[in-house]
């Protein structure tokens, strides 16, 4: 291990970025611009060296770091990444700089703003790379709460008509505006991670009250019953941020409503997050809850795609679309866990990684389709793919991941958490997954068609749209390459993540 | 009344009697607190209610023979002045921007 | 190291790499026309490495395939990519790339008038079909036959959306890929059902396992089942033949590669590919003839009643899959592979021919034409190649074939699909010669030819006033394929292969006797006007009713995916946005409510606060002197 | 017997007359001057608790500095209104009912409490011990007195400052 703090560096390097923001770039919106594609750049770049250095003959946690904060406690700030992490601290870096090029346009405030999405984005880096579950928790929180103001202060309103039997309700949260989504996004993440705190508190007590740290956790055995109730509560508190079914209503108003980079951001890193905690913390530290609770996670995970995907094609507007989307896909994520099989296990890590970079492209899409024609009703669009080919052929290949079509990561991970499926002691679970996928395949298709192919809208501000420019093509196209990538080779991920999934599945008592 | 009058330990007045005085002083302050409807009405019954403390504390410390409880009155005692002199200023003050000393008009706490 | 392996690999690369050059090089691909020329010269390397391919797999016994791994698992690769080169594959192989390469030459002419951003578009779509198709027929084990599989129906649906701007062209291209795919999610869930129970995906480790008897029989029958729905959508087999017809709304030459020569037979490929599992299930087997002779006889039926010369060809395409399923359904596949080979070549004839004829005449409809013999002679004379072909006469290419085709299925024992068969193909000359006679023979069509009724061609908007064979780029291709349609029907003819099965000996003059029957009454029909079209079609009300409503398949679709599929998606949507999110909505309105009401507590008199405190502390004070 | 417990009796009655006086008096005047009585006999209190320091203290700070500010306050006030400033009570039953809900449970609290009735004999000087707790033990809350004073002196200062 050589002398630079890698992870450190990754992990603070947005926020350093975000420091000089609101120091020294104020009134220039370009320097402010700069800077955030600078500190995000040395991130990636350091992500990318990381990811080429990191020993997958050694595996386990590498580029260790470790500085006692509250030793009475057992508080340590310790970092550390395996291979899972590895993936996702890259999809984090990716999908950020690609943020950071997709929202070049953001007008109003943008020193705030950007130094807002870095810290944001610091928190994002923490939560993976900290072994430390306290560390981790408040980073965690770091993710969480910079959205509130982000979705608040940039988001935008939708139009939603309270009505059915519970309108009333809607009326009286005023439903739709973007203060009702940042409110609901917050409050829902906040309410999920007192579960967390809850539950890491209780191991930590369990465990002898000496260390946070997840390395001597993971050596605890827990008793069954507290390791079945913990579980839940890792279940209930991370699941919400990854979208499980019923407390999935935050995710389309939420990023809907939020500015591009923003959604891009939460949608493609912050709901792995979600998953990535659980899969850590759940099945890392309560194998007998696992055992115990997995039928339930897998069959709501179930609900999740078919769900998911029926909503989104109901919807008429086009972020909600993506939105249910990543409820869908946040689905095959959480069934791929529920099968504790190799291959499921790879595919929802691989589907982690997939949907991050499919959805990011979307929502960056979607961001530029809507400041280009300030409209997001689809069904009022049509024919932009003669005006806007770029962003039309970004935006079919991202279909075509998120339907699974092979040669894009979306396939490798779908067919991969099938694979598993089927192995699992619930094999049903292969079905609702094939039928999301057609499902998929039937908005996201229909989708295209409307906004970008057929005969031009016949409203005039429809026309003469331009297509992206600048540095938003860097976010098209580095995000497209990813997915293009990982979809042909799949193997330069899977490799590392299989080094980490092997031994938890050891640890579930799964393989030997 | 010299202190050495009383003859040392041989007190008749037992410490209930203090304390009860203490508390009806209380109760009357609280009763003016209540009930006032000038400002300064109000704070001259916070005073009483602090008075009734001062001999709680006096008394105790006495009977407990520990003269903390007496620092303890002497902080009460300059803080009680720091207070009213801050709370009369805040009366002027907001008599200065309302035209008023009724209570009963002051609601900036509203909910 | 196997050089048959190593030459198809090398013909696999090159149109990856005409791809990638035309996709990644922005300015090649906005150039239009040298877009074109790289990838036809790509693709004529392609060709050139694929015939060495399969000179050299014919010598040698067997080749192992190259491997790579593609998904890395603890326990050795989960899924390899690699090239499978035996002599089905490579003969495949050749008839891919040959009509690819055709393919692209003639659309050089027939897309001549297409922007050039446009083109190049194009050629990189061809590009990238070629690659997939090749990859489809080289593949070693089913995950490679399924990333290519899928990807040649991303290709097909690029390519029938290609003008992207007609709605119908947008709709079929949708419609095309939600019908495959719906096949699809069958073959994906039999891939992994088989996976699951031996392990393996690769066909060599499978057809040892079949040979050595270990692979478990039991629940079997799914796994094929499973993998048949995936070729039901692909090749078009009833139910899921709808998409195939709309999906003419692509450029024809797109037509003649993708839907009727290559990739719709990626489905009959598949099943010759894994004949020795489905000989496994009998029963599932029958159900491919089955199926395969009613959608023979249906398209075929479907056909008469057409007047889009496109979508004759069309339904006849699926007609002639049906063929080859119900001889694979006998359980003689490599008869039905063999139709597969020689319906490859005269349908891409006929489809080339009735491009040119769409590009002169500006139109699809075929009484817009009529006595084309004269101004087109090339044409005509190539189009009746392809269509006796088709008829399946001696000495043309589909002739031999279809006779294997239909001896196979009497061999099978499959009595009533023989009958079917029979019968569509007295349709099948019908059918085919009712176009031949409208559009080539007869009187030219009265109203001027300009006229654009169906679909407008925005690529032959300039044709009709001057009709003419069509330029050399054009005519080379189809002059090869109908050569070639000849030079196998002759050598057919001449050298008969063995039979893998006895039939009997009157079925060659059946076969002959039926197709001439149906030439005969075309030719009464159409050209001599003996027979009344009216009261012919008359006679069979009912059935041609039902034909021109598309026997309603397409009804129940479209009312399945509005009236159910939508119609439920938007029953869950306003579930989700109304009473799941209106659970959420109530409490937090409720919280609202409460915090509302618990507000007016706060008067904001200093003293009301003084009570409250003043009642806590009484509240503490009864607390603790409460006597326990 | 002593002196004690007649000094206590006629204390305790002055205290509570004054006491009901401040809260019931109209006159806000005379109410203040009622406070100061109070507060003078809360020094008589102290003076029987033997805590003569104590009782200075109260009688310096209390009945002198907060009686004179209070005055102060009054008098501007009642100049800045240009009347007699009079005041009346609100409320009143509620006001016994909470103030002797108050009372009846203290006191039942404190007739039950298990309370010395006897004081220890003083073993030595109390304003000596006062001293020397304000200096040792409690030095640091006495620094913080002094923080606090000042920052009260300038607050006052700065609300009560003149208009611009």
């Amino acid at each position: 291990m050589n002398g630079l703090p890698l992870l450190s560096i990754i992990t603070w390097a947005p926020f350093a970025g975000a420091l000089l923001i609101m120091f020294t770039a104020r009134h220039n919106p370009l320097r402010v611009r700069c800077i955030a594609a600078v500190s995000t750049g040395v991130s990636l770049i350091l992500s990318l060296r990381v990811f080429w250095a990191y020993d997958r003959e050694v595996a386990g946690f590498q580029f260790y770091e470790e500085w006692p904060l509250v030793p009475p406690l057992g508080i340590t700030y310790q970092l550390g990444i395996d291979g899972m992490s590895l993936l996702l601290v890259l999809l984090t870096s990716l999908v950020i700089v690609a943020g950071v090029f997709a929202s070049w346009t953001v007008k109003e405030r943008s020193q705030e703003f950007y130094a807002l999405l870095l810290v944001l984005v610091t928190g994002v880096y923490g939560v993976f790379v900290s072994l430390d579950l306290f560390v981790l928790f408040l980073f965690y929180e770091i993710a969480v709460l910079p959205m509130y103001l982000l979705i608040g202060i940039w988001g935008s309103s939708g139009e939603i008509r309270p009505q059915g039997i519970f309108g009333w309700a809607f009326r009286r949260t005023g439903v739709g505006t973007k203060e009702y989504a940042a409110m609901k996004l917050t409050l829902y993440l906040l309410f999920g991670s007192a579960f967390i705190l809850v539950g890491i508190l209780a191991l930590y007590v369990a465990a002898g009250s000496t260390s946070f740290s997840f390395l001597e956790l993971e050596l605890t055995q827990f008793d069954p019953a507290l390791q079945s109730w913990v579980f839940l509560t890792f279940y209930v508190g991370f699941g919400i941020l990854a979208g499980i079914w019923p407390l999935h209503t935050w995710s389309p108003d939420g990023h809907a409503s939020a500015p591009t980079a923003v959604s891009m951001l939460h949608a493609g890193v912050l709901m792995k997050l979600g998953a990535y905690g659980f899969v850590r913390l759940g099945l890392g530290l309560l194998p007998e809850g696992t055992h115990q609770w997995v039928w339930l996670v897998g069959t709501i995970a179930c609900i999740n795609i078919v769900y998911g995907a029926l909503s989104a094609m109901a919807q008429t507007d086009l972020k909600y679309v993506i939105a249910y989307s990543s409820v869908s896909h946040m689905g095959v994520v959480m069934l791929g866990v529920a099968t504790l099989t190799e291959s499921g296990l790879n595919g929802a890590v691989f589907q982690m990684f997939a949907h991050g970079i499919m959805t990011g492209l979307f929502f960056a899409l979607v961001g530029l389709v809507y400041e280009k024609a300030h409209s997001r009703a689809i069904f009022t669009m049509g024919g932009f793919g003669r005006m806007m080919p770029g962003i039309a052929t970004a935006f079919t290949v991202g279909s075509l991941s998120s339907l699974g079509l092979p040669a894009t990561a979306g396939f490798v991970a779908e067919f991969l958490t099938l694979l598993g499926a089927w192995q699992s002691r619930h094999p049903w679970w292969l079905f609702p997954g094939v039928l999301g996928a057609f499902l998929t395949s039937i908005y996201v298709l229909r989708v295209a068609k409307q906004i970008f192919w057929g005969p031009q809208a016949t409203d005039p501000h429809f026309h003469d749209l331009p297509d992206a420019q600048g540095p938003e093509w860097a976010a098209l196209v580095i995000l497209v390459f990813v997915l293009v990538l990982f979809g042909v080779a799949p193997g330069i991920a899977i490799g590392p993540v299989d080094t980490a999934t092997i031994p938890l599945l050891a640890r579930l008592g799964v393989l030997p | 009344m010299p202190a050495g009058m009383l003859p040392v330990g041989t007190s008749a007045m037992p410490l209930h009697a203090y304390l009860t005085l203490a508390a009806t002083l209380f109760a009357i302050g609280l009763f003016g607190v209540v009930t006032r409807r000038n400002t300064i009405g109000i704070l001259l019954g916070i005073e009483l209610m602090l008075n009734a403390v001062n001999i709680n504390l006096v008394a105790f410390a006495r009977f407990n023979g520990d003269p903390a409880g007496m620092v303890f009155t002497v902080f009460t005692i300059c803080i009680t002045v720091a207070e009213v002199a801050v709370g009369l200023a805040l009366v002027i003050l907001i008599f200065r921007i309302r035209r008023t000393v009724i209570a009963d008009h002051l609601d900036l706490l509203r909910g | 190291m196997t050089d048959s392996a190593q030459f198809a690999l090398y013909s696999l690369l090159l149109p990856a790499g005409s791809f990638l050059l035309l996709a990644v090089v922005a300015p090649l691909r906005r150039s239009g026309r040298p877009a074109g020329f790289i990838s036809i010269v790509f693709s004529a390397a392609a060709l050139g490495w694929a015939v060495r391919a399969w000179l050299h797999s014919s010598r040698e016994v067997f080749q192992p395939p190259l491997l790579w791994e593609w998904i890395p698992a603890e326990a050795g690769p989960l899924a390899t990519v690699g090239v499978l080169a035996d002599a089905d594959s490579t003969i495949m192989l050749v008839l891919v790339a040959l009509v690819s390469f055709l393919v692209q030459v003639y659309s050089l002419g027939y897309l001549a008038h297409e922007p050039a951003q446009g083109l190049g578009r194009y050629y990189a779509y061809q590009s990238l079909f070629a690659f997939s198709m090749m990859g489809l027929v080289l593949a070693p084990n089913f995950v490679q036959l399924f990333i290519f599989w899928e990807l040649v129906g991303l290709c097909s649906y690029l390519l029938i959306g290609y003008w992207y701007g007609k709605p119908e062209a947008a709709r079929a291209a949708v419609k095309a890929f939600w019908t495959t795919k719906a096949g699809d999610v069958g073959l994906l869930i039999g891939i992994v059902l088989l996976w699951q129970r031996t392990g393996t995906f690769d066909f060599l480790e499978l057809l040892m396992q079949v040979d050595a008897g270990t692979l478990p029989l039991e629940g079997l029958g799914l796994v094929t089942f499973c993998i048949y729905l995936g070729a039901v959508g692909k090749s078009a087999q009833f139910p899921l033949h709808v998409w195939l017809p709309d999906a003419m709304e692509g450029p024809t030459p797109v037509s003649a590669l993708i839907h009727a020569a290559t990739m719709v037979t990626a489905g009959v490929y598949l099943l010759k590919r894994t004949d020795w599992l489905f000989a496994l299930t009998p029963d599932v087997l029958a159900l491919v003839g089955w199926v395969g002779a009613f959608t023979a006889l249906l398209a075929a039926t479907l056909a008469c009643a057409q007047s889009d010369i496109k979508r004759v060809l069309a339904y006849s395409t699926v007609s002639q899959l049906g063929y080859m399923m119900a001889a694979i359904g006998a359980g003689f596949a490599s008869a039905g592979f063999l139709h597969l080979l020689t319906n490859g070549l005269f349908k891409a004839l006929l489809f080339l021919g009735a491009g040119a004829v769409i590009h002169a005449v500006g139109s699809n409809d075929i009484f817009q034409m009529g006595g084309l013999r004269r101004a087109m002679p090339q044409t005509t004379i190539v189009f009746l190649v392809g269509a006796l072909s088709l008829a399946g006469i001696p000495l043309f290419g589909g002739f031999f074939s279809k006779d294997e085709v239909l001896g196979a299925v009497w061999a099978g024992g499959l009595t009533a699909p023989f009958v079917m068969l029979v019968v569509t193909a007295f349709l099948t000359a019908f059918y085919m010669f009712r176009v031949v006679f409208i559009a080539f023979f007869g009187e030219p069509a009265s109203q001027g030819h300009g006229a654009h009724v169906g679909a407008g061609h925005s690529s032959a908007a300039h044709g009709g006033t001057h009709l003419q064979d069509p330029l050399p780029t054009m005519a080379l291709p189809f002059w090869l394929l109908a050569i070639m349609s000849v030079g196998v029907g002759i050598l057919f003819t001449v050298r008969h292969p063995e039979h893998e099965f006895a039939a009997p000996g009157w079925l060659t003059p059946l076969v002959v006797t039926v197709s001439v029957g149906g030439i005969l009454l075309a030719w009464l029909t159409y050209h001599r006007r003996v027979v009344d079209a009216e009261r012919l079609a008359a006679a069979f009300g009912l059935v041609r009713e039902a034909a021109l409503a598309k026997f309603w398949v397409d009804d129940v679709f479209e009312a399945m995916y509005r009236g159910a599929l939508l119609a439920f998606s938007r029953a869950v949507g306003w579930m989700d946005r109304y009473l799941v999110d209106g659970i959420v909505n109530v409490l937090s309105a409720w919280t609202l409510v409460l915090g509302d009401r618990l507000r007016r507590m706060q008067s904001g008199q200093p003293q009301d606060y003084v009570y409250g405190v003043a009642l806590g502390l009484l509240l503490l004070l009864v607390l603790i002197q409460w006597p326990r | 017997m002593t002196l004690e417990p007649l000094a206590f009796w006629a204390l305790s009655a002055l205290l509570v007359g004054s006491a009901l006086a401040v809260v019931l008096t109209k006159n806000l005047f005379h109410s203040v001057l009622y406070l100061a009585l109070a507060l003078t006999g809360t020094a008589g209190i102290f003076l029987a608790l033997e805590a003569e320091f104590l009782a200075a203290v109260q009688l310096l700070l209390y009945a002198g500095g907060v009686v004179t500010i209070v005055v102060f306050a009054i008098v501007v006030t009642e100049r800045l209104v240009g009347e007699r400033i009079t005041q009346t009570s609100r409320q009143i039953v509620s006001g016994v009912v909470v103030a002797g809900g108050v009372l009846i449970g203290v006191l039942t609290f404190i007739a039950r409490a298990p309370l010395p009735a006897t004081r220890p004999p003083l073993v030595a000087d109390v304003t000596q011990a006062i001293g020397q707790l304000l200096f040792s033990r409690f030095v640091l809350p006495f620094e913080l007195l002094a923080v606090l004073f000042l920052a009260a002196l300038l607050g006052a200062t700065y609300f009560a400052r003149p208009d611009e």
